[in-house]
């Protein structure tokens, strides 16, 4: 159920996440070594203009892409078609951006 | 009979989907007044059946470079052992120019190029300037799946396994009222009215023991034809392509062409001593013609010099196996899928009937005798004479399938009724189609063996040589199988797709055709082409050649000799410019 | 009739039934030298059980009308040699997959066709009959693109092997979708963007997830998988373009 | 009945990238919810750190990132396979990319116990 739209949003989307999910694995793995806090996630990305940015880019673009990805999967797998799964596939974007944003607001507002 | 006949209308109805059935759809949709109906109706799926798709070699057609339409004409009529419709020949050779350009312009045909861009073409056996157009060694598919697609995608009504089993004439006889059909999906019963009916059945030799069309093909428009009294011409003309494979009677890939390319490329031939022996029989050796191939391989055989499996070897190694593999990818494939290794050992090759040059006698418009009946393609008589050259088949079919449509188009303009039936003849042809489950359920034999036994009596009586006594005999044999035939009952329970019971239809027909060919074997004391007398050997008079007619009446089928009208050239006469070379062969 | 080799035998069992609903039913059929699984169906309807129904044409690989499911796996089968198939002497063989079944081992190829249609899998001319052909260069980069996929038999093979066309039964399917490939490529082609966009739509090549099984059984060696990658760039390419 | 295609090192890769893609879709969520908690109550996610410090549960994370290498490095391959000039070695790369995706966890795995 991918028309040349949808298809190209979930490559692009791909194309973004791409070297975001890179940076945050390495990110992840220097910061896991002697054990996490929240302070010092916090201490690191709050007020941080650019983690803001490389965040928040990751929550739009996993957003879309999730839900492409899902309602395909969907469609295959569960025999969604039609409205139902216009819907299905706005409502894992809606979801998803609404609580990526918080989360991204979280550790990064302040 | 309790079951009732579904009746429907169309405007022009073609049937079979070859070359010829899917030309004539296309030039019908684009020549008739907006809103014909045109209905194909085919006994297998559209475009997927019938021997164009197998076509190998080629399509011939003067280009130019030295080539022209006389010269390819020249070489039709001398091929043909000047038996052909000389006026058949020539629109064949004209229009091949029009349609080549046609296939590959309009309907998208992708053929070999030069490396100038322009089309390449090679020369069959036969020919004397380079003239055949191909895709590979695979033409035939790349001239049905883009004719095809073009018939696909327009509004032509397709009807897939559906059966042509009678024509229904009028009740007078003058003309054709429809055709009565099986719907094989369902086994039920369709009788088709139309204005205009193209029949293109492709004709097919498959009554003897190798052979190599479609399974699809059975003669049955041939056996229509006959019924409905049409006159069918040539009928002793079977082609034998001299290198089929054989593989034993268990396994339908025995009779399937091995390409003439090998032999033209230096293959041998090989008796069951594994000696060559071609030089015994003509100067040329593996590069003699195909009747005269077929024959020296038959000679061997009768001689005993055989294979296991009874026939001969064709041995490529001494070439270079991987030289070979190359060269002959397809066929070493082919031959490896089923076990046979081409490149580096023998495989055990046959004469194999390929091609029917006789056929229903028609105009050079597929006109026949029946008003509202036209006949292209292999189904139809006269272009080919006493043989047919390799690539003239399937440009044959093209080009007056394409004229079958243009004409059907224009005939029916300003027709606005159907024709009546002749309904007594609609319900013998019902009777005759259902006789298969009437039969004696003790019979002994089966459909399929009869067939086996069709296919030994028709090879061994009216096959590559041929006396009058064999073909006497042949007769008798047929009489025998005909009466066995009736008294196999096929299983009633469930006619949707019951090819047992098509088996015993194609029976039906082929044992009509056999009877035919027979007969026209006997009518001509002479040896032409394909049809090889040993009892008369001698080609004859060419100035009094004569064609054999075959016509069904009330007490058989009886065949006459007509006289072939030499209407644009005579034997020994030429229409080539004065001091053009008499081959561009180098 | 010769009948060499006889005394060993196939366990061969085979699908009856329509759409509705069948079984498997099992015969002994005799081994043979030279034997196809086209061969295999041939015997059973011939000498053993006369009401199977099952389609074929060429018998030499040409026509794409022998396709069956053969021990699990979509094949032509007159070009299919018993021995290459046949799992301690067993063959199971059944219609193919993703197509409506007619009868026993025949399918309704009208779905497969449909789309090859609706795919845009139609030539539409530059030239008429009474032009000059085009010349083309056969080593331009265009025309052995467009070479690559058009040998297809269409067979349907390939499309009962995709995973993607049994999931989703708008999606066109890979040998559509290389037949318009093969269209996108060819100089004397018309229709390009007509092409393009029929292939753009939601059942088009943008549902191919490269499973590869096309290229994988496709019995003359095509590359549906790269075809349908090609179109996916170009239909991008186009619409970035527009 | 053997549905073809399914011993293809292709249709693996297919079903190994659309399983991670899956699991990765319904995991999002929690963390969102998870680092939302840094808003809510900073002790609570402190709470969940301190948890996710335990073994098991660190192989789960070490099972997420895999599942992110993989699905990441099986969706590169997929776009390389589609969009650049395409090899017959395609069936090589995507095993190389598992692997790759494979290693980068391994590393993880073992800086992090
Ligand atoms: C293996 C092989 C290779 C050949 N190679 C060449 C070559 O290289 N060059 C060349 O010029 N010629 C070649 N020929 C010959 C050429 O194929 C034929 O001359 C030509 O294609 C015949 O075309 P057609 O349209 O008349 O018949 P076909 O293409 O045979 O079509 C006949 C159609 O009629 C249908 N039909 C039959 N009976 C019925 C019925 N009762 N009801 C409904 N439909 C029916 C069939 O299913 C089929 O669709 C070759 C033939 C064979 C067998
Ligand atoms: C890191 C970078 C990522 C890349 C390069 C990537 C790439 C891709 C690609 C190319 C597809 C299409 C697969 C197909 O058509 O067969 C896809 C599908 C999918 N992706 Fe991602 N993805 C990434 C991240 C993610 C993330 C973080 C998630 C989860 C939230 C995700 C969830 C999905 C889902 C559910 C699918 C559908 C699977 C399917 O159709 O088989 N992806 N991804
Ligand atoms: S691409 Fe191959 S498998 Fe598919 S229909 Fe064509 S020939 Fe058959
Ligand atoms: S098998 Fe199907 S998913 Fe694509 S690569 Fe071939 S079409
Ligand atoms: S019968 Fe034609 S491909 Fe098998």
């Amino acid at each position: 159920m991918l028309d040349v739209r949808l298809y190209l949003l979930q490559r692009i989307s791909a194309l973004i996440m791409a070297p975001l999910v890179i940076g945050h694995i390495a990110v992840m793995i220097y910061a896991v070594q002697g054990g996490l806090s929240a302070a010092e996630i916090l201490g690191r990305t709050q007020g941080s203009l650019w983690w803001m940015l490389f965040y928040g880019l990751f929550v739009i673009a996993v957003s879309v892409h999730a839900a492409i990805g899902l309602r395909v999967v969907v469609h295959e797998w569960l025999g969604l078609k039609g409205i139902a799964l216009r819907l299905f596939t706005s409502f894992v974007f809606v979801v998803l951006l609404a609580l990526g944003l918080r989360a991204v607001m979280a550790v990064t507002a302040g | 009979m309790a079951e009732r006949i579904e009746e429907r209308d169309t405007d022009i109805l073609i049937i079979g989907s070859g070359g010829a059935g899917l030309f004539a759809a296309l030039h019908a949709q684009q020549t008739a007044q907006p809103g014909t109906r045109i209905t194909l109706a085919v006994k297998g799926l559209v475009g997927k059946c019938g021997c164009t798709r197998m076509v190998q070699g080629g399509y011939n057609v003067a280009l130019g470079n030295g080539d022209t339409v006389e010269r390819h004409f020249m070489d039709t009529i001398e091929g043909g052992k000047w038996l052909p419709d000389q006026d058949m020949a020539w629109r064949l050779c004209e229009q091949a120019v029009v349609r080549i350009h046609e296939l590959e312009n309009e309907v998208g045909c992708f053929f070999d190029r030069n490396n100038d861009g322009s089309l390449h073409q090679k020369a069959f056996a036969g020919q004397t300037a380079d003239r055949t157009v191909h895709k590979g060694d695979l033409t035939g598919i790349e001239i049905i799946n883009r004719l095809m697609e073009q018939v696909l995608s327009r509004p032509v009504e397709t009807l897939q396994e559906y059966r042509a089993v009678g024509l229904i004439p009028t009740a007078d006889g003058t003309a054709l009222s429809g055709v009565l059909f099986i719907d094989m999906r369902n086994g039920r019963f369709v009788f088709v009215r139309a204005k205009a009916v193209l029949m293109a059945t492709g004709g097919g030799p498959t009554m003897y023991k190798y052979h190599t069309p479609s399974g699809d093909k059975s003669m049955d428009g041939l056996a229509m034809a006959l019924r409905v009294g049409l006159p069918l011409r040539d009928m002793e003309m079977v082609q034998f392509h001299p290198t089929g494979l054989l593989a034993g009677e268990h396994t339908r890939m025995t009779g399937t062409v091995l390409e003439e390319g090998l032999r033209g490329a230096g293959g041998w031939l090989l008796n069951g001593a594994e000696q060559r022996f071609m030089f015994d029989y003509d100067e040329k050796g593996e590069r003699a013609t195909r009747d005269i191939v077929s024959r020296a391989i038959y000679s061997e055989m009768r001689a005993g010099n055989t294979t296991p499996y009874g026939g001969v070897y064709i041995a490529m190694s001494h070439l270079g196996e991987a030289e070979v593999r190359k060269k002959f990818k397809g066929m070493v494939k082919r031959c490896a899928d089923c076990g046979f290794d081409l490149a580096g050992g023998l495989v055990e090759v046959v004469p194999t009937a390929h091609y029917l040059m006789g056929g229903v006698v028609v105009d050079v418009d597929t006109r026949t005798a029946l008003d509202g009946l036209y006949v292209a393609g292999e189904d139809a008589g006269g272009a080919h004479g006493s043989n047919r050259l390799g690539g003239n088949g399937v440009a044959n079919s093209t080009v007056y399938g394409g004229i079958a449509g243009e004409v059907m188009a224009s005939d029916i303009k300003g027709v606005t009724s159907f024709r009546d039936p002749d309904r007594s003849i609609l319900q013998q042809e019902y009777e005759r189609a259902t006789a298969a489950f009437t039969g004696n359920s003790n019979a002994e034999v089966s459909v399929s063996e009869l067939r086996y036994q069709l296919q030994e009596v028709m090879w061994d009586g009216v096959g590559v040589l041929r006396t009058a006594e064999s073909m006497h005999s042949a007769l008798d044999s047929l009489t025998d199988l005909q009466r066995q035939l009736l008294e196999v009952q096929v299983p009633d329970d469930n006619r949707a797709f019951n090819l047992t019971w098509h088996d015993w239809l194609n029976m039906q027909s082929l044992c009509e055709i056999s009877e035919v060919i027979a007969k026209a074997g006997l009518a001509r004391e002479n040896s032409r082409g394909a049809h090889f007398r040993e009892d008369f050997p001698e080609v004859g008079d060419l100035d009094a050649s004569y064609f054999t007619v075959a016509t069904k009446h009330a007490d058989g089928v009886a065949v006459e000799r007509q006289p072939v009208t030499f209407s644009i050239v005579r034997p020994g006469e030429t229409i080539l410019p004065e001091g053009e070379p008499a081959t561009l062969v180098g | 009739m010769n009948t060499s080799n006889t005394s060993a035998s196939l366990n061969v069992s085979v699908w009856r039934g329509t759409s509705d609903g069948g079984e498997f039913r099992s015969y002994q059929v005799p081994v043979q030298s030279n034997q196809t699984v086209l061969d295999v169906v041939t015997w059973i309807q011939q000498r053993i059980d006369n009401t199977l129904s099952y389609r074929f044409a060429c018998r030499v690989g040409m026509c794409g009308s022998c396709a069956m499911t053969v021990n699990g796996e979509p094949r032509w089968t007159c070009r299919t040699h018993v021995n290459n198939v046949t799992e301690n002497a067993t063959l199971e063989i059944a219609p193919l997959r993703n197509l409506p079944v007619i009868k026993d081992l025949t399918t309704n190829m009208d779905p497969f066709f449909d789309k090859w249609i609706k795919a845009g899998g139609v030539h539409e001319p530059s030239a008429l009959r009474n032009d000059p052909m085009v010349p083309v260069n056969p080593e331009s980069k265009a025309r052995k693109v467009a070479s690559e996929g058009v040998e297809c038999i269409n067979c349907a093979v390939c499309y009962s092997a995709c995973d993607t066309v049994a999931a989703n039964p708008d999606y066109l399917g890979p040998a559509a979708l290389q037949r318009a490939w093969t269209l996108v490529n060819d100089v004397k082609h018309n229709g390009k963007n007509t092409v393009l966009s029929a292939v753009s739509e939601s059942g088009g090549c943008h549902n191919c997830h490269s499973h590869g099984s096309c290229t994988r059984y496709c019995p003359v060696e095509l590359n549906p998988m790269k075809a349908v990658a090609g179109l996916k760039k170009s239909t991008v390419l186009s619409l970035l373009r527009s | 009945m053997i549905k073809p295609g399914r011993s293809n090192p292709l249709w693996l890769a297919f079903v190994l990238h659309r399983l991670s893609g899956v699991v990765l879709a319904l995991f999002l969520p929690l963390h969102f919810y998870v680092l939302s908690l840094a808003l809510t109550s900073p002790a609570a996610l402190d709470n969940f750190l301190a948890f996710s410090d335990l073994f098991v549960v660190k192989v789960a994370e070490t099972l997420l990132v895999l599942l992110l290498a993989v699905h990441l490095f099986g969706g590169l391959r997929l776009m390389a396979m589609e969009w650049l000039p395409w090899t017959d070695r395609q069936k090589s790369l995507a095993a190389a990319s598992v692997a790759l995706g494979a290693g980068v966890a391994c590393m993880f795995f073992l800086k992090v116990i």
